[in-house]
């Protein structure tokens, strides 16, 4: 089972074997990049077909089931749609408007991707498998990267020379500005118990045994289920979906910031975008899900890629299904989340951890309740917005409660 | 695993409970009282584990919480009970509840008045389990500014007058206290209240104030006698004793009738707590050479305030000197077993006993006082706010199971045999008979007044021809029945069975008589 | 030449080129950007100072890199906070503009 | 003195030289972007992995944004702005002299001679600045969080509309309902 | 038998159980209180009897049956505070007589309070006395039996103030708590001396109990103030409760104003039981009161010691002053109770005097006829509509056949009648032991000229209500009053009326109890010397007395035959709406009417002394004290007042000064801005150069 495990290690050590001493190090880089760079677009492609299948059976409707590999009779239940997808991209034409400031709105698809790329690399996606392992700073410069991500929406929206584009960008940028907070704080949760900063320790970290069958994953904590819940939520926002897909609100900006782009560097954005949701989520798993580690003990003989592999879909799954479900956001709605209750409860959660690591000799059932409460009584109190506890709610354009005094009967009202 | 600090958490609870009801956006008075209520509950079950927990054949401290604070100036967070922490402990977490549950028509900011009393019991938690001064003094203090602010805001028409005097006048005693307690840490560079008691008892308090408070000008003996008298000040105000009481009335009378409830239940124990806790064990020396004035006190204070609780027509006044009466008998007694005897085993035995009732009576007199004032509080409610001795009259007729109640609870003011009030008074007096017998002798003429003016409460209020006025005067209702039968039922049981308070406080008496010495 | 100096020299370099464009440039904005050069600039020399001196081990150059970066952060936020309010109350973002604190 | 460093050093010199002198403000910034970047690749060459991430996160990620937004607010985006003040020779006059008596300071100072050519990479780790921070730089970290909370607060303060206009219209149904 | 000591608390226990469920009862379960009440008294009665059984036998040599069980019943100190029971022939005759009158009492009370509303409340405070009265019996502690003591003070201001709506009745409730209060306080004290100094409250605890040897003569030995010894004081303090309680003089006041309570309860308690409980404790504790001597001998002569003198003396005063007053009372019951406040005096006078055998005799006997008389006066005023006033009676004889015989048997027993009344051979005792008294002759004639005030009284009290020519007005102002609270149908049966059974039945079983009892005593078969004594199997039927004995007997009979022939003369002739002795001693008449302005002279001290020191202490406390406080504040006002005008005047203006000086120079640096950032800027660059170059330089050199 190791060999299977490890067997791209191997596979790569070998391969880099054939080379002469001094390039050795780069080959490995590059062959490590390489594999990269086939992997995720490939899900990225993968992920295209699935989401739109699983939204059409969300939405009652078939879905594409029609490209299969061409020339033959072969229709893989529509599967073959990236393919056509990829190719239409490709060939249309790369228009760009007028007013627009070309060099940035050239440069903006690739600051999108490459950093995608690079985020994606410090990734421990297997045993010993990590690209880019810093041993110190592997979290730090995963966020570090992703402030790329802002500054591509920003030239995009803002070279377009489109309001709408322009629109986009603000919100975009406004969003992950405020969403990068709770997302770097809850990570720093798993820092503080860990007490490191690289991907790699931390997923080792949770692979250790507890009561026997379990690995002692951080989301089997308080504080790591309390975190893992704000990660995900801050990791939506970030990778821009439903709820929070305001900077690209169709309905409202036809595309958000790269309404002007089309074919190539469309796909590009789209791929970047689905890279940066692939990351978050390989952070997320790294962080509170035990990385590539197995549920239970007797899950071990499954290859540690496999897992990591199984849970990131299970991730885009999800984000699909929350996609299908859920309406979008109002953009106050958004902020009040974000300041209001996602960073409270986040440093909340950073007391909590603080606590539950000065009390790791106390009985295992007071830590659990006291962390509990400690988190649960605050979301309780933040659940709805302090305002609504302190004022009467108060709705627009409906009347007013049934218990308002009637004075006498009046003649019909405009509705203010 | 490390024990669980309980204590700590007793006192969090109510300002949890507060913060809650601070944060909450519950509107009306109901849903507010009813959180303070399950804050007060949840206290009451906490405190019940620590009675269930505790150690009664021990006088050691139990549940021990040290942590260092501020070690430069000898501040820890030393928290502990004993057998008299824990009775005052469990007196408090009975009272709030239920002065919680008597509450009512809080028209004004409901959320904040029933925060404020538990931020109060925080207070009264915190001072009878806090060992060191420091922390003490502050837990002392908080119990004195949610107090002030439920008399200011919520009392009667004269109610500003009575805070501001009330506050003035217990922040006097503090200050004085604070100052002498200043000095003591300077002459021994601690904080820690058992450790202190240890100093004065082997000399090195003393000692202390000789060597490092020369610059004063004043010999170790006057300026003992000074911070005795500098302590003594804060305490007795707050008890209070004769000449520094004339706070007391006017405060419970003008204080919403559930905060008298706690004042008289739970802070005037307060005082007597700091005398048994801080002056006797610190001060024994001082306290023995002015033991004839402070025992005429006591005595002025027992007598008196009966006569003038005589002279009283308004309700709460009426109940406020008979406070005052009750707690001077605790007093009488504490003096009583400071007095200085021959060391033999009859002779402890009557300072124990004396000891053994002040205790009782304090638990005792928080249960009946309590539960007078909350029948006060019903009747003003219901009589729209009169209180006078003759407003009413006759309303046994109307509300038999009101008055039967409430004359119980009279009764077991008075101290009637079969009800609670009667050991502790018998107690007291045992010890204190034969240890002052003049005084003691005195200070019965207190009991025989007791006697007089709480029979003629209820020949007035609930005896004679029915008032017209009231003639539609309800009952008790289901809830206060069910609020104020309890409390009628622990007046019977502790009448009947004080085994189970003695049980708490006995060994930690006998210690504390053996460290005072005779 | 030594590493040290030639971190150094790029480090004058950079503070020379903020600082004359905070002399020079008229936008406020620009002006602040200035301004953020040199910052970089005096970070780039501690640590190229901790890098090459003496007592590495101290981390102190470090330490002040982080603090001035933390320091830059606030800076740049009120900054940019005052130019804009600015820019609402005289309609323009020029620094010659403004100059009411004039004695 | 090698390749890499040179890349560097040009890019970052480069860049800031860019930010400096380009007419277009977006422009301006983004090109400042570049060399803040330069600026943390030198970082990572000198040893400082931590601080150079840092750096990313900090500058690329908030400041620059940050410029970003206050160009477009003032809108410094729409057209290209006035090149230079009006005191163009002085300024530039000072600041070269500035960096003529620095490049000469550095050049000619013998301390620097004095130290070696190569000193071996000193092992940096996060958890030494992590536990220098919480340490011995205790109380200016405390000091730190206070200026950002104050920064924070102050920069909301600063930049909130001014409220000169009265208060929004309040809908009060109730209040309109009482008074047909 | 001897294990009835175990279950001994029986006997409180059932009718407080019943007390305990009466309470959670509602008003209109009216039957079942009553059945509860009565049944639990039943009961009570039955294990009494047992209990009686038991003390007959004792065991020989040892004296009398004494069975104690003590237990602990709270930790103090080192040791417990020991609480117990104890049955001896004392305990056993008081609970048989409490238990048997009792029952009868209550079942009466069926009978008189049927018309009241709140019959179920009463017979809860009736069982609640019961049960206290019972458990003051069997105490073995001194602390238990005050607590007891307290218990029957409350049930009996509780039964007082029944009719609470009437004001006198509350006031009386009042009065009685508080005056029998004022004598417990030093009884209170008395406890805890004894406690003190013998360190134990149980009677009787093999040896080691305050009333035996051990602690007693440890008690003697020592003095105390005034060279008194301490069981002397102790004594009295005791004493002071037992006057409080049983009406003796100071404290007398409160028991006349109790017969505003229903007459069984005046019947039960403020004539059987309560108030001999008084008696009771003197008897209790009598080898402490009788402490003097070594040998604590019960032969029918009691030690003179100081404390047993006082009883004497208060009981002799006591048992003259009151039946002087009962001379002058028209009220039924107001004559009845000075009579009972009479015979508690005789009772005291006996236990001074001839120890507890003699003093507890007249006590059961007291309280099977007294019992008898207010049952029978009860009966009267329920026939006769309420009306308690005896003029406005008269001829009842007729109407009323079997309460007037049953009241004759009562009254003869009272006044003395030779032979076949319990009352004379008891009331022949006391005097017997009074003439042989040797300190002094004056309580015996005290008490014979007692007895002769006694038959007067009695005589008149019978000649106005049963033989008197029928008074014209049925319907007098007095009734008024009374059938206003007491729903009863207004002229619907105007004449006086028989009472029903329930409650004639009572009065002949005592009657036939009081005339039965004469037989345990007698001179020829003191059978209750010897039962109380532990001496019944010495016992023999003989004369036994000495020869003063038939002295005293011809000198009682005679004193009994003047006061009822005096009696019956001067009434039987006299005129209707006066009274004879009114005409011949009118003032005497006003005075003893008036009590002897006992309670006049009282308000006019005691109380007004209260209600001034009262005063005084309100007026202190408004005035003296606040005032002192006052000035406080007002001298902490007037030194802040000082600290702002120094303040003002002296440092502020200094100040002012100093701020004028920097203004300008702040004007004159402010002219050095324009406003221009970049200069700033430039000015601070040529700065740094010239600056650098100059550290440089002089570096160099």
């Amino acid at each position: 089972m190791a060999s299977l495990d490890q067997i791209f290690v191997t596979l790569k050590e070998q391969l880099v074997q054939l080379f002469p001493a001094v390039l050795q190090p780069y080959v490995g880089v590059l062959l490590s990049i390489v594999a990269i760079m086939a992997v995720f677009p490939g899900i990225f492609a993968l992920t295209t077909v699935v989401e739109r299948k699983l939204l059409a059976r969300f939405q009652n409707r078939p879905g594409p089931n029609r490209v299969g590999i061409p020339l033959t009779k072969i229709r893989l239940a529509g599967f073959g749609q990236f393919a056509a997808d990829g190719i239409k991209s490709l060939t249309k034409e790369d228009i760009i408007p007028r007013n627009a400031d070309r060099k940035v709105h050239f440069i903006a698809p690739f600051v999108l991707v490459v950093p995608a790329f690079l985020a994606l690399s410090v990734l421990p996606i297997g045993r010993n498998m990590t690209a880019l392992d810093f041993p110190e700073t592997g979290l730090l410069f995963f966020f570090a990267i992703g402030a790329a991500t802002e500054l591509s929406v920003f030239m995009a929206g803002w070279s377009s020379r489109n309001k709408y584009s322009l629109l986009g960008a603000m919100r975009g940028i406004a969003q992950m500005l405020s969403y990068e907070i709770p997302l770097i704080l809850s990570s720093l949760t798993v820092v503080m118990m860990v007490g490191s900063l690289s991907l790699v320790t931390i997923v080792e970290r949770q692979t250790s045994v507890q009561w026997g069958f379990f690995h002692s994953w951080h989301v089997f904590t308080p504080w790591g289920f309390a975190g893992f819940l704000l990660f995900l939520t801050a990791a939506c926002a970030e990778a821009n979906r439903t709820p929070f897909d305001l900077p690209e609100a169709e309905s409202e900006l036809v595309a958000g910031y790269f309404t002007e782009y089309s074919g190539f560097k469309f796909a590009l954005f789209f791929l970047g975008e689905y890279l940066g949701m692939f990351a978050i989520s390989g952070v997320a798993i790294s962080l509170f899900l035990g990385g590539w580690s197995a549920p239970f003990t007797f899950l071990d003989w499954v290859p540690s890629w496999l897992w990591f592999f199984g849970k990131l879909f299970a991730f885009i799954l999800f984000f699909i299904w929350l996609r299908g479900t859920l309406p979008r956001l109002r953009v106050d709605q958004l902020m009040n989340l974000a300041w209001k209750f996602m960073l409270p409860m986040c440093l909340l959660n950073l007391l909590v951890v603080g606590v539950w690591h000065f009390t790791a000799e106390w009985n295992e059932l007071l830590r659990w309740s006291l962390a509990t409460v400690l988190l649960a009584g605050p979301y309780w109190l933040f659940s709805r917005s302090f305002e609504a506890r302190f004022k009467p709610r108060t709705y627009r354009y409906a009347a007013d409660s049934p218990a308002a005094p009637v004075v006498a009967p009046v003649a019909p009202q405009v509705p203010i | 695993m490390t024990t669980l600090p309980i204590i700590t958490l007793l006192t969090l609870t109510p300002i949890l409970g507060a913060l809650v009801l601070a944060l909450g956006g519950h509107r009306g008075e109901r849903p507010a009282r009813n959180i303070a209520l399950g804050f007060g509950l949840l206290a009451l079950l906490e405190t019940w584990l620590l009675v269930a927990g505790f150690d009664g054949k021990s006088a050691a401290l139990q549940f021990v919480e040290r942590h260092a604070w501020i070690p430069s100036l000898g501040v820890e967070y030393f928290v502990a009970v004993d057998g008299l922490s824990i009775l005052l402990v469990l007196l408090s977490a009975l009272l709030v509840p239920f002065a919680v549950a008597v509450s009512g028509g809080i028209g004004d900011r409901p959320r904040t008045f029933y925060a404020l009393m538990l931020l109060l019991q925080a207070g009264l938690f915190g001072t009878f389990t806090a060992l060191n001064f420091f922390h003490w003094f502050i837990f002392w203090e908080l119990s004195l500014v949610p107090a002030y602010f439920l008399i200011k805001l919520w009392g009667g028409p004269a109610r500003r007058t009575a805070a501001t005097q009330f506050f003035i006048y217990t922040f006097v005693g503090s200050v004085a206290m604070l100052l002498a307690m200043q000095a003591v840490f300077l002459a021994t560079g601690t904080f820690d209240l058992p450790k202190l008691a240890e100093l004065a008892r082997s000399g090195e308090l003393a000692r202390g104030l000789e060597t490092k408070l020369h610059w004063t000008g004043l010999s170790a003996s006057a300026l003992g006698t000074v911070l005795f008298v500098g302590v003594f000040l804060g305490f007795a105000v707050k008890v209070p004793l004769m000449p520094f009481h004339t706070w007391l009335p006017a405060t419970y009378a003008e204080a919403p009738s559930s905060v008298t409830m706690l004042l008289t239940g739970a802070m005037s124990k307060m005082g007597v707590y700091g005398f048994l806790r801080i002056l006797a064990p610190i001060f024994p020396g001082q306290l023995r050479d002015l033991l004839g004035p402070l025992m005429a006190l006591a005595v002025l204070t027992i007598v008196a305030s009966a006569f003038a609780a005589f002279a009283q027509k308004d309700l709460k006044r009426m109940l406020a000197y008979s406070s005052i009466n009750h707690l001077g008998l605790c007093l009488l007694g504490l003096f009583a077993a400071m007095q200085p005897t021959a060391n033999t085993a009859g002779w402890q035995t009557e300072k124990v006993a004396a000891l053994n009732g002040v205790l009782l009576q304090m638990f005792n007199h928080g249960l009946t006082a309590a539960a007078l004032f909350g029948f006060v509080a019903l009747l003003e409610r219901r009589a729209g706010g009169l209180r006078g001795l003759d407003d009413f009259g006759g309303l046994r007729k109307v509300a038999p199971v009101f008055a039967g109640l409430m004359g119980i609870s009279l009764f077991a003011s008075l101290g009637l045999p079969g009800l609670n009030g009667f050991i502790g008074e018998f107690l007291i007096f045992k010890g204190a008979f034969p240890l002052a017998p003049y005084a003691a002798a005195l200070s019965t003429l207190g009991l025989l007044l007791t006697a007089i003016f709480l029979l003629t409460l209820i020949q007035r209020v609930f005896a004679g021809p029915l008032n017209e006025r009231w003639k539609t005067f309800p009952d008790l209702t289901r809830g206060e029945l069910l609020v104020f039968a309890p409390a009628v039922a622990l007046m019977f049981l502790l009448g009947v069975a004080p085994q189970l308070v003695v049980r708490l406080i006995n060994p930690t008496v006998i210690e504390a008589v053996n460290r005072l010495g005779n | 030449m030594t590493p040290l100096a030639a971190y150094l020299l790029v480090s004058a370099l950079l503070f020379a080129i903020g600082f004359a464009g905070a002399l020079t440039r008229r936008n406020s904005i620009l002006v602040l950007v200035g301004v953020e050069l040199m910052l970089n600039a005096a970070n780039l020399n501690f640590l190229a100072f901790w890098r090459y001196g003496p007592n590495p081990e101290a981390l102190t150059g470090v330490m002040f890199v982080l603090f001035a970066i933390a320091v830059a952060a606030a800076e740049a936020a009120v900054g940019l906070a005052l130019i804009i309010a600015i820019y609402r109350h005289y309609c323009s973002s020029n620094v010659e503009d403004v100059a009411t604190m004039k004695g | 003195m090698n390749f890499i460093f040179a890349i560097l050093a040009g890019l970052t010199v480069g860049a800031a030289f860019a930010a400096m002198t380009l007419r277009n403000l977006v422009h301006c910034a983004l090109c400042l972007t570049v060399s803040l970047i330069g600026l943390a690749l030198l970082y990572l060459q000198l040893g400082a992995e931590f601080a150079g991430f840092v750096q990313v996160l900090v500058y690329v990620g908030a400041v620059a944004i940050l410029i970003l937004f206050a160009v477009l607010l003032t809108r410094g985006g729409e057209a290209p702005v006035g090149r230079i003040t009006n005191s163009l020779g002085a300024g530039l006059l000072v600041a070269a002299a500035v960096f003529g008596v620095l490049a000469w300071a550095i050049i000619g100072s013998s301390a620097l001679k004095a130290l070696p050519k190569e000193t071996p990479q000193p092992a940096l780790l996060v958890k030494a600045v992590g536990d220098k921070l919480m340490g011995e730089f205790v109380l200016p970290l405390q000091g730190i969080a206070l200026l950002l909370t104050a920064a924070l607060l102050g920069a909301v303060v600063i930049a909130m509309r001014e409220k000169s206009s009265p208060a929004g219209v309040a809908v009060d149904s109730r209040s309109a309902t009482r008074n047909p | 038998m001897k294990g009835i000591i175990n279950s001994l608390w029986l006997i409180p226990a059932l009718p407080l159980l019943a007390a305990g469920i009466i309470a959670l009862m509602k008003r209109p379960q009216r039957k079942p209180a009553a059945a509860l009440a009565i049944g639990s008294m039943a009961l009570a009665f039955l294990v009494s009897c047992v209990a009686f059984v038991a003390t007959l036998q004792p065991e020989a040599g040892k004296g009398a049956v004494q069975l104690t069980h003590n237990f602990a019943w709270f930790d103090l100190g080192g040791s417990a505070l020991r609480l117990g029971w104890l049955l001896d022939p004392l305990t056993a005759g008081m609970l048989v007589m409490v238990t048997f009158v009792g029952s009868l009492i209550f079942i009466f009370s069926v009978g008189y309070m049927d018309h009241d509303e709140n019959l179920t409340r009463f017979f809860g405070f009736l069982a609640l006395f019961a049960a206290a009265m019972l458990g003051l019996l069997i105490a073995n502690n001194l602390l238990f039996l005050f607590m007891c003591w307290e218990l029957v003070g409350v049930a009996s201001y509780l039964l007082i103030g029944f009719w609470f709506h009437k004001p006198s009745a509350a006031a009386a409730a009042k009065k009685a708590f508080i005056t029998t209060r004022i004598g417990d306080l030093g009884f209170f004290l008395g406890i805890v001396w004894l406690y003190h100094e013998t360190g134990t409250l149980l009677f009787y605890d093999n040896g080691a109990g305050c009333l035996e040897q051990g602690a007693l003569t440890k008690l003697v030995t020592q003095t105390t103030v005034g060279g008194m010894a301490v069981s002397t004081a102790i004594s009295l303090l005791l004493f002071c409760g037992a006057v409080g309680k049983s009406g003796q003089l100071p404290l007398h006041v409160w028991l006349p104003d109790a017969m505003e309570g229903p007459t069984p309860v005046s019947a039960l308690i403020h004539a059987a039981t309560m108030v001999a409980a008084g008696v009771f404790l003197v008897a209790r504790v009598f080898p402490l009161m009788g402490a003097a001597t070594a040998d604590l001998g019960l032969e029918g002569h009691s030690p003179h010691t100081t404390a047993l003198t006082v009883v004497t003396w208060v009981g002799a005063c006591t048992a003259v002053f009151a039946a002087l007053i009962a001379v002058a009372q028209n009220d039924i019951k107001r004559i009845l109770a000075f009579s009972t406040v009479s015979q508690l005096g005789y009772m005291m006078l006996g236990l001074g005097v001839g120890g507890p055998a003699v003093g507890m005799f007249h006590l059961l006997t007291h309280a099977f006829f007294k019992a008898l008389l207010f049952l029978g006066a009860g009966s009267v005023i329920h026939g006769s509509h309420h009306e308690q006033d005896i003029r406005r009676m008269g001829g009842l004889r007729k109407l009323m056949p079997i309460t007037f015989a049953a009241y004759a048997v009562g009254m003869m027993a009272l006044a003395g009648f030779p032979l076949v009344f319990s009352g004379f051979w008891s009331k022949d005792e006391v005097l017997h032991a009074a003439m042989i008294w040797s300190p002094s002759k004056l309580p015996f004639l005290l008490g014979l000229f007692g007895a002769v005030l006694t038959a007067f009284y009695m005589t008149r009290q019978m000649w106005f209500v049963f033989f008197a020519p029928r008074a014209e007005s049925a319907s007098s102002p007095g009734r008024a009053a009374h059938s206003a609270s007491h729903h009863e149908p207004q002229g619907a049966s105007s004449s006086p009326h028989e009472s029903p059974r329930v409650m004639t039945l009572p009065l002949v079983i005592l009657a036939v109890a009081t005339v039965l009892l004469s037989l345990f005593a007698t001179p020829v078969w003191p059978w209750f010397h010897a039962y109380l004594g532990g001496q019944l199997d010495h016992l023999q039927v003989g004369w036994s007395a000495d020869s003063a004995a038939g002295l005293t007997m011809l000198l009682s009979v005679l004193a009994v035959a003047l006061g009822v022939s005096a009696s019956w003369r001067l009434y039987s002739r006299g005129k209707a709406g006066t009274d004879a002795v009114e005409r011949l001693f009118p003032r005497l008449f006003r005075a003893l009417q008036g009590r002897l302005y006992v309670d006049e002279f009282y308000a006019a001290t005691v109380f007004r002394l209260n209600a001034a020191v009262a005063v005084l202490s309100d007026w202190a406390d408004r005035f003296v004290w606040s005032s002192v406080v006052e000035l406080a504040a007002w001298l902490a006002k007037g030194l802040a007042w000082l600290s702002r005008t120094l303040d003002e005047s002296g440092i502020n203006s200094g100040f002012d000064a100093g701020c004028v000086e920097t203004r300008g120079a702040g004007g004159f640096a402010s002219r050095l801005q324009n406003g221009q950032t970049q200069r700033y800027l430039r000015i601070l660059g040529a700065g740094v150069v010239v600056l650098v170059v100059a550290i440089v330089w002089m570096g160099n050199n």
